[in-house]
């Protein structure tokens, strides 16, 4: 089978969808007051609920697995379609005209990023093991890197991995893993040796979370809900072959993870708030509230708006330079920096919009809800690196200034 | 309320304001703070009483008889206290809205009935203004009051009211035929509905007030209310002010706290400029805060070389209110990840420095409000 | 105007690019700017007559017959490297303002009398707009014209006028009779009074023009000025941003190459966080603004996925104004005391980006420009 | 002869200002339009100019002190008064209203640093020598502090002086040296020890600015003017008698010195800048320029407005504690901060309010010559030390926070 033209891709999508998912009924128009009344980032839904979304997005990817649109991009051998980036990002294209169950739990970091690292660094078996079950939607996997005393400094990690025969067995405390109570699948940063310098003595493996010894308890986050876990690996034993990469050398399969992260997050929407936070649903807001006939607000609105259509603009020209080959550059991490500023000067906006309603649910639509994004706003100058670490890698990786003296 | 309150010298503020800390370190850390959150009535009730009747907090402000006459810069020391342990309770709603509400009020007969009890602490009392469409105004309140009898029935909505399922009495800003007017309304009455509503800022009840023909008592006179409201705002945004330069270095402290000790890279975080120029900005917007909350306490207590409280009370509450929530959110940020979950103290401030820079209406208000304490009026643009 | 340009490879802007940049290096670096700056007429004429005759920079843009027909991609190009060496000259508003009057005109005798001068360099011609009350403004003149025989004769004064004093041709925005109008003015003519003002960017002239009776050709028809202001200020602000985003670029390399060398307290400035983050937000400020200003571009050339003309010009014009701005701003501070001397280049930059923003009406000007393309009007307050 | 009451020295004060100065006419009250279209902090004045304004500084100064308000906190044995702070406060508030000229090129340094940092650190003869000269308005002193490789870093200055007998022999070049030009007096930080750590082998001397080898050259700043100077320094000869504070103990001298500055500059106001920057006259501005009517330049009028407004109420704290006894805290660096930031702001609102009239004279009053204020505000940002150092020395030495690994 040869390589279809994107047109021709575009029709088989096209007649895929339509044959699995109704088209989004008023595409961009925002009707205020219309729609549920939720402006999450991070999810604070029940587990149930959330449970249910997660059945749902299986499904979905399920579906588009079975069709040839579970892994565009990706190797026959592990059931991917083996076409181009511009193939894949065609399909996105027309999948955003349809309703569809959000895959995000799914796709982000196990799809996005975890899957390009094991292709890079996992053995072969492991990888027809696993792949398919990721790409269908039947294995989740999530990131087991960050610890209590290893935020922002990854290469500070202290969970052990201690080698036993042909198994290793791992100790520590991972923190702040997104999607662990639904994963199937984790990759675990370790520490392989103390007596060389900190980056060189780490080792990355994958393990499967229903092991015995891998405990997830949920980490409640100051919004109130629990998107985030902390797992607790207490003497798990891994078999070597689940090994990714060299022994010790687990810094530099590490960095293929986060720079496949720092590709995806600039492209991706804010999740949930991506219509609360839309230009078009702030526009709505801003008239809803009475607040276009203050100067005062529109300044500040006009501020708000005008560098979070720089940053759309930003990320459309990242995209049309992918779809013609070309590879991420720094300015990933700047959309990176710019969605965690806007969104946080977003959520600040509408509370002068909405004024002393944001203090109790007074049940009106719009309002308190906005607090829920507001609660989340720290995190985004946090998580998958502080903004003084993204400074830190523009300086010295990007401007080629000096780093600190050691 | 021309009367100039006595000035308490700075050591005698020192005073207080330690035996106060004293008192809260052990009486409202943390963890009893948020014991105190999840109860039923949201407040420490005993410690509002010890605050009252070991520590006369609740009298200090008050005009004599009922109190000990002292002023706002009195009353900033236990505010600046009380926000920088986030303490729940009605005692921002009951000694600085509501009294102040009476004494600006000059209603002998409504000061001689409510102020007793809230000098000893026994009566909460609230304020409520906010009607649903959530602004904070000074006129045009759709609560209506007509004449009953010798009283007032009064019917409507007050969506947002602080502390309202503690207060036993309740000062309502409602119209009248005879002009905007205030009245004080038994939570008890018939016709008096409240409602509990979930909050942004979880250390601060709120109620939603529906009156159906409740009684209420007239407390001043019909027409006043818009002036009366004015003097209540700047005594209540100076107050509030006092209490976020409290809760501003709360945080500071934390993040400080935190900088010294925390490890990454090998070297204390605080050793990062990143960091240590954040915390320096944070104590420069915090000095700044705190100068402007004490000149706004010192205009209110109409101190001979202060500026003029309208003024001085406008600045404060934006500066106050900005820096409080810089303050917050870069708090959390100096933290890292622990900061923003659930079980750090972060996030009570973070929802207290949002709120308390909404409560009065928000930016969207405070700076035209300013503007227009400096005289430069608006023609073309609503407020 | 509706004809979209024809699309030109990324490798053949960066061919141009980097033709043009080498010709500038030798042609107008620091030490030749700062000569012409202080010559008579302020820019370097045989550099000017280069870029038009050897480059052909001046046609690049302009419509068949007239010129290449490429569009404001490609002048982007262009002036991205005019503003990168600041380079003085009357391009901007030449081929920019005046050129683009004439296009947005559609009237062909206009064009065909002035644009073969244009595009060979020989002409060089202006827009003037702003009066006396120093508004950016796209109705309402004070300038008149009346008709006067076959011609019309135009009264009043234009306060400040790019590049004025270098003109051959004005083209003046008055009011008539008939409605507003753009008149072509020979500057040699009778009634025509220029004088050179005292300029904040130094590296662009400005003179304000008196017209007493003096004789002008009607561009276009009287009553479509509006909208042909409207145009060409959308063409402009691209271009502008073009320019913008140029010259805050060769800031951050001055910030960048200084950090790297400078050493304070044993280190190099660019190893100190303080310095380290500033210029990474320089950087990213930069590349949001390149984004804007891309985009723009694309927009104004018509290009099937770019968003509305009028709002990615509103957008480009307000962000790329603030990162400039801000960027010569730090370029200096990350420079310490050297970066402000007048030996230094940096306030070169500084001047042109303070200019840059104010040139059509400002900050008070652009986001309210910004919310109206966007179909947010305002109906109370004034612009 | 006793203390003399506060009342009775404003009495006094009175008493000398009635006589030899005339009451400001309309104190506080602006009218845009009237009065001097200056909004200069660093001086563009022509030279002859700035003579003739030195010179009336003097005057007026030697007017003060020959009747006892030229030093009134000083020595008696230098011509001081022996009076408290809260004396020289009373006396400064009384003689804001009336019409003097601005004494500021002898006071700012001189007087206000490096006068204290003389009764500290030098020799009794050499105070005889000059601190009545000083105070008389006949002698101004200037700080001989940075280099063009000493900027931040003063630890580092590299300005030789080599002992020779009784002497010293000075070599080096100072650069940011402000009011040079009128200088008959430089205090100068030398290298005398590179053999130990940087600030351990300095020491400062006196220097008199007409010996041979001192060489004052004018350095032009970015708004044209010339406030600052290079001062060449070429085998000058000092006396050991005009040494401050011990050899190699010279750090301790210069921070005597700087933390005298830091004291005042919270408490200055903005010299020729004070007028056109006040309240009064920006709310006028926002009027003249019909800008009142425009909600979104209100916004950041009030914005800024705000920030000033709390700065003069810490200023005015400060002094009232200054007046009551209490050294200035690290609100003084605070006060230093915040006095360039507004500034700067103030200076960009003025272009915000002016729009287009910025970028040429077209002789409008009020308009073009903001340029030089906002051509001068980089310079609030950097000298005296960069905002960066000053945040440094507040986390460091008043937050407690670690410094960098050395």
């Amino acid at each position: 089978m040869s390589t279809p033209s994107l047109a021709d891709f575009a029709d088989e999508a096209r007649a895929f969808l339509d044959a699995h998912a109704t088209p989004r009924a008023s595409d961009g128009a925002v009707v205020w007051g219309e729609g549920p009344d939720r402006v999450t980032y991070f999810s604070d839904e029940p587990f149930e609920v959330e449970q249910a979304n997660v059945q749902a997005a299986r499904d979905w990817q399920r579906t588009r697995f079975e069709n040839g649109f579970g892994w565009i991009t990706g190797p026959k051998q592990y059931g991917g379609r083996e076409l181009s980036i511009a193939h894949d990002l065609v399909y996105d294209g027309l999948e955003a005209g349809y309703d569809v169950p959000d895959t995000g739990v799914i796709s982000l970091i196990g799809l996005g990023m975890i899957a390009p690292t094991m292709l890079a660094h996992a053995r072969p078996e492991i990888n027809e093991q696993y792949l398919p079950a990721m790409f269908r939607g039947d294995a989740i996997a999530c990131q087991l890197f960050s610890e209590p005393n290893a935020g922002s400094d990854l290469a500070n990690v202290q969970t052990k991995a201690v080698r036993d025969g042909d198994d290793w067995v791992l100790n520590g405390q991972k923190v702040w893993t997104s999607g662990a109570q639904h994963a199937q699948l984790g990759m675990a940063v370790c520490r392989t040796n103390t007596s060389v310098p900190k980056h060189k003595g780490i080792t990355t493996f994958l393990i499967d979370m229903s092991w015995e010894g891998v405990d997830v308890r949920p980490l409640r986050q100051m919004s109130g809900g629990a998107e985030f876990n902390e797992v607790y690996l207490d003497d798990v034993r891994v078999p070597d072959t689940h090994r990714m990469g060299e022994v010790d050398d687990g810094w530099r399969v590490t960095m293929t993870t986060l720079l496949n992260e720092r590709a995806s997050v600039g492209g991706e929407g804010a999740g949930p708030a991506t219509r609360p936070t839309s230009r078009a649903n702030l526009l709505a807001m801003l008239k809803a509230t009475g607040r276009d006939t203050d100067g005062g607000v529109r300044r500040d609105f006009a501020r708000v708006i005008a560098d979070q259509a720089a940053t759309e603009y930003l990320t459309s020209q990242m995209m049309r330079r992918a779809r013609a080959g070309d590879l991420p550059g720094p300015e990933a991490s700047v959309g990176k920096l710019m969605f965690g500023q806007n969104l946080t000067r977003i959520a600040h906006l509408a509370a002068e919009m909405t004024g002393p309603r944001m203090l109790a649910d007074t049940g009106d639509w719009g309002t308190f809800s906005w607090n829920e994004l507001l609660l989340g706003t720290p995190a985004f100058r946090i998580l998958g690196g502080t903004e003084e670490i993204m400074k830190n890698i523009l300086g010295e990786r990007v401007l080629g200034l000096p780093k600190e003296p050691a | 309320m021309s009367v100039v309150p006595e000035q308490i010298s700075a050591s005698d503020l020192a005073d207080l304001r330690s035996s106060l800390r004293g008192l809260l370190t052990s009486a409202s850390d943390e963890e009893a703070v948020r014991a105190v959150v999840e109860s039923e009535t949201g407040y420490d009730e005993k410690l509002y009483d010890r605050l009252a009747t070991e520590l006369g907090l609740h009298s200090l402000a008050l005009p004599t008889p009922y109190g000990e006459g002292y002023g706002m810069e009195v009353l900033s020391v236990v505010l600046g206290e009380l926000g920088r342990f986030v303490v729940p309770g009605p005692f921002f709603s009951t000694v600085v809205l509501a009294a102040g509400a009476l004494v600006a009020s000059g209603d002998q007969a409504a000061m001689e009935k409510h102020l007793p009890g809230i000098a000893a602490g026994s009566t909460v009392a609230t304020l409520a203004v906010i009607e649903p469409d959530g602004h904070w105004r000074h006129e045009g309140f759709t609560v209506t009051a007509e004449r009953s009898g010798d009283g007032w029935s009064l019917s409507g909505t007050k969506a947002i009211v602080p502390d309202l399922l503690s207060a036993g009495v309740v000062l309502v800003a409602a119209s009248t035929p005879e002009g905007d007017a205030l009245f004080a309304v038994d939570t008890a009455t018939a016709g008096v509905e409240r409602t509990a509503l979930r909050t942004l800022d979880i250390t601060r009840r709120i109620g939603r007030l529906d009156l159906d023909d409740a009684s209420g008592t007239l407390v001043g006179a019909p027409g006043t209310l818009t002036d009366l409201l004015d003097a209540v705002l700047d005594r209540a945004t100076t107050a509030l002010a006092a209490e976020q330069v409290g809760g501003a270095e709360a945080c500071l402290e934390m993040a400080v706290g935190y900088a010294k000790v925390r490890e990454q890279f090998g070297r204390r975080i605080g050793s990062f400029q990143a960091v240590k120029h954040k915390c320096a900005d944070m104590f420069a917007r915090i000095e700044l805060a705190r100068a402007a909350a004490t000149e706004a306490a010192r205009a209110i207590d109409g101190r001979d070389d202060a500026p003029p409280a309208g003024e001085a009370a406008a600045v404060a509450h934006s500066v106050c209110s900005e820096a409080f929530m810089f303050v917050a959110m870069e708090t959390i940020q100096v933290h890292g990840g622990i900061g923003f979950t659930w079980e750090h103290p972060a996030h009570l401030y973070f929802r207290r420095a949002k709120a308390d820079q909404l409560m009065f209406g928000g930016p969207a208000t405070y700076y035209e409000r300013l503007l227009e304490r400096l005289g430069v009026t608006n023609e073309t643009s609503t407020k």
